[in-house]
């Protein structure tokens, strides 16, 4: 934990300008936040207040997604009680955000590592902001149970950027898992490349196997719940590697996103 | 319009504190609202050394509350002067720090680091943690050792002590009397109560600790009750929590005995809670045409 | 697929039953609900002799629950007897009656009556009840109380004896124990916790009792933690109730150590909720190719 | 409390056909309820779950209003959380409904007494299916604060009812209180004259008092807290007068509607 001077952040209510299905049980939700909007690193997230779920309290962390100078989007997945109530809500309905938070990804360097973006699912959406940032393009490795849960090729495509996508019933690209390509690859040439990834943890610590195996840098981002999402409540913590063993340290602030030499993925005994 | 309490030696310029554990050490909220117009910051329990914490997950949301189980993470009192003590020192508001121990010399041992800074407002005893063994929740239930750890804390610091109260007591007035006798300046009520979620698809307790603490407007009742039945109890100030959104509930538990109150889970959704609880009781007092906020505490009425 | 429930010598087809106080004396639901699609009818609390109960306000809603201090009010065995049993004899599934006293001698009288009536399912001794002087509470938080009131009715009666706990304990273990020891067929866990709430534009009490008890969902993970307790402590079958709402509810009490369950303030917001309980257990029980309902019961994991 | 087969009643989800507002802070909401409306008895409620409500799980009780062959009103005045998020409900969202409860009006046989109706404020609601449905048309005695608080005057005219208003600040009506002319009327002759009254406690009290004075029968409609509203749970229940003393009844189930010599105003010590 660490109280050197934080990044700057907003708690603001926000409007919703647009909140549209994408694929299946995919959604897009864009609000407008012009302080907001320029302040946002990639891989950083937004913590949202639901405001009329009111049983259910606290808030739920969305990546950001993509952002205009004054809005920016998530993607999300209705996955229970509050994205569900979020799927409903129309535009011109408010939302209350603190954002943006956490440690987000390193935009490549002019001239640095070649990167390879690993997404699983709604990982995708944490991937878009570094992709349109970084000054080399590389590739994508996206992966999905089904067709539907391949978010947003074209856009990556869009960018300039090679997309491979894997699907565990084949329904759309490579049947597999999205390592599989990416091994491939790596076995094509690892050297100077850089793996980002996001998605389900099995996936990051498949990623951060083959990185170490290689050799290669990562920068994974976890998906730990969360409570406070600024760093107060102890909740979002995993274990780090430190000089003298291991600490517990806060996916909201330290993370969510870790390079994977720091990560313990089984807690000692 | 005087909206100063006082807890034994600490002025608080306001009676709205913040729950030990839902504000960090204050520096993280510092980003979000301004901890100068709080009556208090209060910090995350201390021990003597660094406390590693409970596994994940530590937190579930259940209906109007939430489960934690944190198993008091942080950083000793070493850890806790070098990191966030330079930030906290330079407030113009006190700072309350909640300590605990796992026997009564270590109480003491803290209390004692504690006093030798310098500076601090008040330290609270967290004598009823429910999330670990040694949590210091047997000290709260046990009326003879509460007086013990209270008793050793008031030998060795001459800072204000607030005793935090353990809500899961049938009665709660011997205790109140307790801490009162040996020697508290306060008492704060209430701690979490003791409780578990289960995920039915996984038949796995939603805490890794399997047990953890509720928190938020669910206990609001109880935790007004435990206020009212302990200010009747004893003639020292009670700091009000549990559940509390809104200054109309802040004013709920100033009306039942509370001096102050102070804002917990409400925190985690809305930083700016504790803020809004200030200006609605200055509000309300202007309604009331109350000069003093002590006018509103304990101003039940039953016919 | 078995749903039924053994409690001493009364069989319960199913494992849900209804909360005391919370389904009247059976016969205003059965308007609204088929009662013989319960496991049993648990009717309201009943004393010796006819009790008035408590002045208005008796109720109040808080977040996600509600207090009531109604004072039990009820008709007296005779007036029981005479008014509701008729009815409730016909049904095909059995009724536990809630009783109660203000002295050992009381309870085992009411128990001897009901003995002696015939055809009654079982009777829950209600050593809990927070909202009168002498409404059993102190038997429930003190141990050798309860041990008396639970023997003196096992010598009164062969009819199926359910103990219903008091929440308000620091540790339930040796009160079910207690329980047990003393001839308890099973145990009820929980009653309501004790709670007020306080109308700040009248400064007074929401209840005239000033204190009632807290219900409803707010106090679920209280109630799953003290069933999961009361579990580990004894071997009889515990009927877990405190906030119940879905099937889901009822499923995570049962992984907890419940052997049954009872819908309770639910039912006054939607009277169907007993019979969605059970179509949603048989439901759970066919995914998981339970063939017994008891396959449940304990059925959290720690690994 | 008794156990005689009580009269049919219904618990159904139905959908709004209409929640428009009335004036200032009332409001006139319209369910399908083809099963519901053809039971309904003047002076009779729906306890209605206003769904939306999440952490406010009680029903809330309001007097039928109005009711067609296959719908049936409220009447409502926003006056805190659920009226509130009730008000604010469209038609075509669903509301839980169990209707139609509790003990209502005696209405008057041919050629029986007189109907004089004593109403305040959202009391009209109760009143409108008695007028209707009463062979011998009467006088309804209509008082509130201010003219807003006045309701429905123009729907009993039209019933060929000769309607009374009161405000207390005169801005509509005779300025008074809602008794003033009622004693003035029964000074001009009270025999076969019978009161019906629905409002605040104060006004029932009061109501209570005069007809006892001139002697008269009464019928008046109490207002207590509810919770579940079908004679379970014992909330709200007053002190009624038995051969052997008193004993607390339901609202709900022996009332809302009591007849004044029932009623003990104070509980006896
Ligand atoms: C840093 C971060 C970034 C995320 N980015 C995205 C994104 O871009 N798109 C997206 O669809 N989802 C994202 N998630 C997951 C998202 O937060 C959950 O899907 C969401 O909280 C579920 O809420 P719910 O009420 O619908 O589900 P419920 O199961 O009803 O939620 C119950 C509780 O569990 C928490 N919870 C449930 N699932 C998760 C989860 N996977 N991660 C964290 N908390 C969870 C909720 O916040 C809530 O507190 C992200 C999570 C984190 C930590
Ligand atoms: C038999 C009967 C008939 C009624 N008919 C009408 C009607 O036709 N039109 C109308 O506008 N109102 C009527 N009321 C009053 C109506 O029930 C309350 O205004 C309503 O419950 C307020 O709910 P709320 O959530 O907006 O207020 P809140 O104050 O937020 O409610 C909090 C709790 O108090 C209860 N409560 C608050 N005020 C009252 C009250 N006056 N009476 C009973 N319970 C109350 C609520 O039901 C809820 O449980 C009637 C009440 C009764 C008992
Ligand atoms: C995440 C979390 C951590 C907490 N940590 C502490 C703690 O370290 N020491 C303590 O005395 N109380 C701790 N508490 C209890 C709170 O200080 C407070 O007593 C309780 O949350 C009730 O208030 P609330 O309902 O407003 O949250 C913690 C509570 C929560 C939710
Ligand atoms: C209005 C009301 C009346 C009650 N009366 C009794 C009673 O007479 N005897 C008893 O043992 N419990 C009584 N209880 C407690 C319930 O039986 C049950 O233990 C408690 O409500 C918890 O379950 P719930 O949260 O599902 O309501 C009453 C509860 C309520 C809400
Ligand atoms: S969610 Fe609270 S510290 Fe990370
Ligand atoms: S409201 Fe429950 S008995 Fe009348």
């Amino acid at each position: 934990m660490t109280t050197a001077a934080a990044p700057a952040l907003r708690e603001q209510t926000v409007s919703i300008v647009a909140n549209d299905r994408d694929t299946d049980q995919y959604y897009r939700l864009e609000v407008r936040a012009p302080e907001i909007a320029p302040l946002v690193q990639p891989g950083q997230f937004a913590h949202v207040r639901i405001l009329p779920l009111k049983e259910a309290l606290l808030r739920r962390p969305f990546s950001i997604f993509q952002v205009t100078t004054d809005t920016f989007s998530i993607l999300y997945k209705n996955v229970g009680r509050g994205t569900d109530v979020l799927s409903r809500m129309r535009s011109g309905e408010e939302l209350s955000v603190i954002a943006p938070l956490g440690h987000g990804f390193t935009v490549p360097a002019p001239g640095a590592e070649v990167p390879l973006l690993v997404a699983g699912g709604y990982g995708m959406a944490a991937m878009y902001l570094l992709a349109q940032r970084s000054p080399q393009k590389g590739i994508v490795f996206v992966g999905g149970r089904r067709r539907v849960d391949i978010l947003c090729e074209k856009e990556f495509a869009a960018l300039g950027w090679e997309v491979r996508a894997t699907t565990e019933d084949g329904s759309h690209g490579e049947k597999g898992l999205v390592t599989h390509p990416l091994i491939a690859e790596l076995k094509r040439g690892a050297a100077g490349k850089k793996l980002f990834a996001c998605g389900p943890t099995p996936m990051l610590k498949a990623v951060a196997k083959l990185a170490a195996d290689f050799n290669l840098p990562a920068e994974l981002s976890m998906d730990e719940h969360m409570c406070c999402g600024t760093g107060v409540c102890l909740t979002c913590v995993i274990p780090i590697k430190t000089a003298d063993g291991w600490e517990y340290q806060r996916t909201c602030t330290e993370g969510p996103v870790f390079d994977r030499e720091q990560i313990l993925w089984e807690v000692p005994q | 319009m005087n909206l100063a309490v006082q807890i034994g030696t600490m002025r608080m310029p306001n009676p709205v504190t913040v729950a030990s554990g839902t504000f960090g050490y204050g520096v993280e909220y510092s980003r979000l609202i301004d901890l100068n117009q709080l009556g208090a910051v209060t910090v995350k329990g201390i021990r003597l050394n660094p406390v590693r914490g409970n596994p994940t997950p530590r937190t579930a949301e259940v209906a109007s509350g939430m489960l934690n189980a944190i198993g008091l993470q942080g950083p000793g009192v070493d850890g806790f002067i070098k990191k966030y003590w330079p930030f906290l020192r330079e407030l113009k508001v006190p700072t309350i720090i909640n300590i605990w121990g796992t026997t009564v010399e270590e109480y003491a041992e803290v209390a004692r680091r504690f006093d030798a800074l310098g500076g601090v407002g008040a330290l609270e005893l967290n004598v009823s943690c429910p999330n670990i063994k040694e949590g210091g929740a047997q000290f709260g239930t046990d009326v003879k050792l509460l007086a013990q750890v209270v008793a050793a804390c008031r030998k060795a610091t001459s800072l204000p002590l607030i005793t935090k109260m353990s809500p899961n007591v049938p009665n709660i007035a011997p205790f109140a009397r307790a801490a009162e006798e040996s020697g508290s300046d306060a008492l704060a009520v209430t701690n979490s109560f003791p409780a578990m979620a289960i995920d039915i698809r996984t038949r796995r307790p939603k805490l890794a600790n399997i047990t953890g603490g509720l928190t938020g407007p669910a206990i609001k009742p109880i935790a007004v009750k435990l206020v009212w039945e302990a200010a009747k109890a004893v003639k020292i100030p009670i700091i009000g929590m549990g559940g509390i959104q809104t200054a109309a509930d802040a004013i709920e538990f100033m009306m039942a005995g509370a001096a102050a109150v102070a804002v917990g889970t409400a925190n985690f959704y809305e930083p700016q809670t504790p803020l809004y609880v200030v200006a609605g009781i200055r509000e309300y007092m202007e309604q009331q045409k109350f000069t003093e906020v002590g006018q509103i505490t304990g101003s039940i009425k039953f016919s």
